[in-house]
């Protein structure tokens, strides 16, 4: 059973970078709160805070103003944090470093667990985060990471995140650099976390199509502001911010009118 | 009707590689097209599109090479003729490109008035003064009061739309019988790719230019840019129609899977689970042997590995499968 | 006032820059030579003050002690002495012991280095930089002085005209590859790799004393009198040709190398690219690659000025050539300090000139520095 | 690697890199295979021949073992000085590069302030006080200390660009403490880089100890290139045609050098591609 406390809540949480002239305020004054279990999407396009929100929750940014907490307090312990809370990343072929094997790079990601397992469970828990995302582990042996495509290397991380486990998994933009084809076994394998081990998502992500499928919740970034939020097709359907509705207007559907010629 | 602006003849490109190993990047590809129509080209990364490009631009700079076939605009060809002559009598006058990152496509240490202006004094007689006179005018058209503040501008001082229209406005001075777009848009957000599209919708109804090929790997967007779509796979064409059967009735295998993968956020959608492609394209080094999609194809048959698929007429559009229902 | 024109801000920051690192290189120019074991100054005066009697040889160690500001002086110039009466010990051969006598040398009260530190910035900034050790009375300012037109006659064209054909022809090497890069790449780098004063020496043996075509040393026939007559300048250009000819292929070899590189990633760009598709003339292209690609081996010319000049003054001393680097030679060869001093300040700041012009040089051509002026500074 | 066997296929990193150990090899081991004197073995610039083949300098000593000893010392100054001022500058460029916000600004200032300087004045301002004792090792430790600003200057600029990566992002959220990330992480990325900095400080090493040996401030206890070529500049051998006491020397100087930029080159044509992805 889920518990109750929300995994994140945020009360007026601000961040700043720069100062005097060039400050710029990614995230402007952002209230939400996240259950556990659920799956939310951050949508808005470039230059709206999303990121920065992202590496909030990750706690790799400190808020300049605000409160956010994560199970009802605030980050204080960056490792304490990630051995529940993990990434994955946008652009797989920067996310792995190019001068060891891939194993080795998964099997690294247990070192933030506490209690560390044994090394055979760590390898056990690596096959099982391969097979999860269909991938036999003799095909990645002795492999490095400039030997895959970009496809292969996103199910990587994805296969981190079945091997380590989290409770709570921020995917920033997992799908952007992936071909139309191999989105959508990314996004089975999103689903497998939810359905398999009832894990909490955190999407960010341009493409609202994407988030209209995958998300129980939607909020619409703007500017570092959310400027509407709801279940996807009360967002969809009843959108109450003019941005939400111009950005909607904008995306080119099949079944809808785009522009008239 | 009038003759077509725009033949292309059975061509095939290959790429002849340092190992002198030859890449047949693409193969036997035909198609006509009038004035005032946009042809939408969709594909996957590394399907050839790319090279196509360079090929219908008469660019065979090595080691592109042309294998056969031929590419004619206004009736005149582009085959085996020199770089320079198509330098000075082909680009920006007949076929012209807009490339794909608009964002450093101009001359970071240069106003965008002098790009333009090198342009036309590049094809046609007469002094730099006239060009800026006739360019003024040009970017007033679609730029409006903006026209001015632009074109002084270096393009760093500019938004990513203003750039990426700024460039369309480069390519068309001339008035070319072709635009060749590749991937105008993907690198900007929502809003501005649809002023962006708006631009050259006006630019085409004014007769700026006389037709489009639009290069994407986003469907929906063809589907209301493009009034046909052809869509490639592994350098070659393997389905080609108007752009609503290819969105809502698509017969070949390649693309009811690219439908099927697309996602959409549209009501009712919700509960259509995306369909994924496993396995990559096939390297195209080597001659292949039958249908180059069969390794992948959901329906695919022993036959399809053997007999060479052919683009036929099937339901009132062409489909290279022989099984295609 | 400032904010309104970005220009005049961006050209009043560098200036301030490049003065904090002339106070840093002035402060170095103090305080290296006196890093060694002994204080070169002390050395000197014992030296410079052997064989004179003994009151001569005090009011000369008081000359030299207050040219170098090693004294306190007094509101009008001359010398604070240290009236405290001390005595010292003296061997009375009489009784056979030493005895305590007052002493009746009043010393000079010795100024601390900050003080000297000081009193060195003060001279320096109002031109005087002391007199020379070896060609005493001389002031250092006047040797140099002399020696300053020569050297930038030497170096300045050289430098400038060296850079421009370096880049020219790195960057055709870039655009054109095939044959002509095939050749002239090897041959520009084995040029750039061997020194400048080696080279010269190569030169003058080849051309000077092999082939005799050219005078092996000096700056003009010895017994011309500089004058503004036509025969002095025709002897100078004599001169003129092989410590020209020995840094400026050197230095053309080395830019070429670095415009090379930069022009073949520049043709990599996608602008260079769009250029070619738009049909733009391949001269125009051309143009579109050196500029953007200058501007990089603008800022290494810059950065590389400080290596550049000291090269070249190697080359005068090959050629006695009548510039700086004789100057410095003969310093160093008798150790005379304040014309060392002299000498590197002047070279240091002729580097930092040369840095800010290029600087402001690069914030004009380069309109990405100048947009990032107005849109709130870089 | 991968990388690795391009790099053996380029012909010009092939030619620098024999070049270069060769004279190496022969700096190392000639004393082994050639009685190496002082002493004087005949006339005073007597020319090349029998007992001395490449001639003997104004004290009648033999030139080839004057050479060796000089290759010797050019080469220990040369790596003293690359090793200081690549240290150096590479702890300062990937310190400052990666903590990024004050102290990089701080630390590039200071590299900024003192690449204008130009280092060949305070060589011979340090060396000029030197006045005895200025060995071998002084003028490399010299040299060193005031070249260091090119490599902090290039390895900063890399090391910063590699911060903003994903597999930076990654490994801290593997746990991985700073220390860790530098070493494992921003390191191997660098590696190619700095030793194509490391090349290029060994040249500047070898030319920096030939020039302030030609202006009368080289080693004075051994012999160098630099010092051979002072000697024959101040005994007037350049003059009197005598040109065994400076071609030998110049030859020998230029060929390190230039395989040293055959290397250099070499590497920036495959390692340098990769970097910018």
């Amino acid at each position: 059973m889920p518990s109750e406390t929300p995994i994140f809540s945020a009360r007026d949480v601000v961040r700043v970078f720069g100062s005097g002239k060039k400050l710029v305020r990614a995230v402007d004054g952002v209230s939400f709160d996240i259950a556990d279990g659920e799956i939310v999407s951050i949508v808005g396009g470039s230059g709206c805070g999303k990121s920065v929100l992202a590496k909030i929750m990750l706690g790799l940014y400190k808020p300049t103003s605000g409160q956010f907490l994560y199970e009802g307090h605030e980050i204080t312990d960056q490792r304490d944090h990630w051995n529940e809370v993990q990434a994955v990343f946008q652009d797989p072929f920067s996310c792995f470093n190019q001068f060891f094997t891939i194993r080795a790079q998964l099997k690294a990601a247990f070192h933030i667990l506490k209690d560390k397992p044994s090394k055979s469970e760590i390898d056990d828990r690596v096959d099982a985060g391969l097979l999860a995302v269909n991938v036999a582990p003799k095909d990645i042996e002795g492999k490095y990471p400039f030997e895959l495509s970009g496809g292969q290397m996103q199910r990587m991380l994805l296969a981190r995140i079945f091997a380590l486990r989290p409770k709570v998994l921020i995917a920033d933009e997992p799908t952007s650099m992936v071909d139309a084809c191999v989105r959508a076994n990314i996004l089975d394998y999103l689903m497998k976390l939810k359905v398999e081990l009832s894990m909490t998502i955190v999407f960010v992500t341009h493409d609202i199509g994407l988030a209209y499928y995958v998300s129980d919740r939607l909020f619409i970034m703007h500017e570092g502001k959310i400027v509407d939020a709801g279940t996807p097709d009360d967002v969809i359907l009843k959108p109450t911010s003019p941005v939400t509705v111009r950005l909607l207007d904008d995306i080119p559907e099949i079944h809808k009118e785009w522009i008239k010629r | 009707m009038s003759e077509p602006t725009f033949e292309v003849d059975h061509l095939s490109l290959h790429y002849l590689t340092r190992f002198g190993e030859k890449i047949h990047a693409v193969t036997d590809v035909s198609f006509e097209m009038k004035q005032g129509e946009i042809l939408g080209i969709a594909g996957e990364s590394g399907c050839g599109k790319s090279t196509l490009v360079n090929g219908l631009m008469g660019l065979f700079i090595p080691p592109l090479h042309p294998t056969s076939g031929d590419v004619k605009v206004g009736g005149e060809s582009l085959m085996n003729r020199t770089p320079q002559d198509i330098r000075e009598h082909v680009l920006s006058r007949k076929v012209s490109m807009i490339p794909q990152g608009a964002f450093n496509a101009l001359n970071p240490t240069r106003k965008v008035k002098d790009i333009a202006a090198d342009v036309i004094v590049a094809h046609e007689k007469g002094d730099r003064k006239k060009a800026y006179d006739r360019l003024g005018e040009r970017f007033e058209l679609f730029f409006g009061a903006e026209a001015k503040r632009i074109l002084n501008a270096y393009p760093v001082q500019l938004t990513a739309g203003e750039r990426q229209r700024s460039v369309i406005g480069i390519s068309t001075l001339l008035n070319p019988e072709m635009v060749i777009a590749d991937e105008p848009t993907s690198a900007l957000d929502v809003s501005t790719q649809k002023i962006v599209i708006k631009m050259i919708f006006d630019l085409l109804d004014a007769g700026i230019f006389k037709s489009m090929i639009f290069i994407t790997h986003e469907l929906p967007l063809l589907r209301h840019v493009a009034d046909n779509i052809a869509i490639m796979y592994a350098g070659e064409f393997v389905e080609k129609g108007t752009a609503e059967q290819i969105v809502f009735s698509p017969k070949h295998p390649y693309t009811k899977a690219l439908m099927g993968a697309m996602l959409s956020a549209e009501p009712g959608q919700k509960s259509r689970k995306p369909v994924a492609i496993e396995g990559a394209p096939p390297s195209l080094a080597e001659a292949i042997v039958g249908c180059r999609f069969a390794a992948r194809c959901p329906v695919a048959r022993p036959e399809c590995r053997q007999n060479k698929q052919e683009l036929r007429m099937f339901a009132d559009r062409l489909v290279r499968c022989d099984y295609a229902e | 006032m400032l904010k309104q024109h970005p220009t005049a801000r961006f050209i009043l920051q560098r200036a301030g820059w490049y003065l904090l690192t002339f106070l840093v290189a002035v402060t170095i120019n103090f305080f290296l030579p006196r890093l060694g074991t002994s204080n070169p100054v002390d050395i000197i005066l014992a030296k410079s003050t052997g064989g004179l009697s003994a009151q001569a040889a005090r009011e000369k160690e008081e000359s030299y002690l207050k040219e170098f500001g090693l004294v306190k002086l007094d509101g009008h110039g001359n010398i604070l002495r240290d009236t405290t009466i001390r005595t010292v010990k003296v061997w009375d051969a009489a009784k056979q012991a030493s005895v305590s006598k007052p002493d009746t040398l009043i010393k000079p009260i010795k100024a601390s280095s900050l003080d000297q530190f000081f009193t060195y910035v003060k001279m320096s900034l109002s031109g005087d930089l002391g007199t020379s050790f070896q060609k005493y009375p001389k002031k250092v300012l006047d040797v140099i002085v002399q020696a300053v037109p020569w050297t930038i006659a030497l170096q300045l064209p050289t430098i400038v005209f060296g850079w421009i054909v370096g880049n020219v022809l790195g960057a055709l090497a870039a655009y054109r590859r095939g044959m002509f890069d095939r050749v002239f790449f090897p041959v520009a780098l084995l040029v750039s790799s061997i020194p400048f004063f080696v080279f010269g020496m190569l030169l003058v043996y080849y051309f000077a004393v092999v082939l005799g075509w050219f005078p092996a040393m000096g700056g003009y026939a010895d017994e011309i009198i500089p004058s503004f007559s036509f025969e002095f300048f025709g002897s100078v250009a004599y001169h003129y040709v092989l410590p020209f000819f020995s840094i400026f292929l050197i230095l053309a070899g080395g830019q070429a190398i670095g415009m090379r590189s930069m022009g073949i990633y520049e043709l990599g760009t996608d602008y260079i690219k769009y250029a070619k598709w738009l049909g733009i003339k391949e001269s125009r292209v051309l143009i579109y690659l050196f500029r953007n690609a200058m501007l990089p081996q603008l800022t290494g010319l810059a950065l590389s000025l400080g290596t550049m000049i000291g090269g070249a003054l190697i080359t005068e001393m090959i050629f006695s050539y009548p510039g700086l680097g004789m100057a410095m030679l003969s310093a160093i060869q008798n150790n005379d300090y304040p014309m060392i001093q002299g000498v590197t300040l002047i070279i240091t700041t002729c580097v930092l000139i040369a840095n800010f012009t290029v600087d402001i040089m690069i914030g004009f051509l380069d309109p990405r520095v100048k947009a990032g002026l107005q849109m709130g500074g870089n | 690697m991968k990388l690795l066997k391009n790099l053996l296929k380029s012909p010009m990193f092939v030619i620098g890199a024999s070049l270069f150990f060769g004279t190496i090899l022969v700096a190392l081991f000639a004393p082994l295979f050639y009685s190496v004197t002082l002493d004087r073995v005949g006339e005073q610039y007597a020319a090349p021949g029998a007992g001395h083949l490449l001639g003997t300098d104004n004290l009648g000593r033999d030139y080839i073992s004057l050479l060796i000893m000089g290759l010797r010392s050019s080469l220990y100054v040369g790596f003293l000085a690359g090793i200081i001022a690549t240290a150096v500058g590479t702890l300062l460029g990937i310190y400052g590069g990666f903590k990024g916000g004050w102290i990089d600004d701080l630390l590039n200032m200071l590299t900024n302030l003192f690449i204008v300087i130009p280092s060949f004045v305070v060589l011979i301002l340090i060396s000029a006080s030197f006045k005895d004792g200025r060995s071998l090792t002084l003028i490399g430790l010299i040299i060193g200390a005031t070249t260091w600003t090119w490599s902090a200057r290039a390895v900063r600029a890399q090391s910063s660009a590699l911060k903003s990566r994903d597999h930076i992002w990654l490994a801290r959220i593997n746990g991985d403490g700073t220390l860790a990330i530098l070493v494992k992480h921003i390191l191997p990325y660098l590696l190619s880089y700095v030793f194509m900095v490391f090349i290029l400080q060994i040249a500047s090493g070898i030319l920096s100890e030939a020039a302030i040996s030609m202006i009368g401030l080289g080693p004075l206890d051994t012999q160098s290139l630099g010092v051979i070529l002072n000697d024959a500049k101040s005994n007037g051998a350049l003059g009197d045609g005598v040109w065994w006491a400076f071609i030998p020397s110049t030859v020998l100087i230029t060929m390190i050098v230039f395989a040293l930029y055959l290397i250099n080159t070499s590497m920036e044509g495959v390692f340098n591609p990769r970097l910018r992805k």
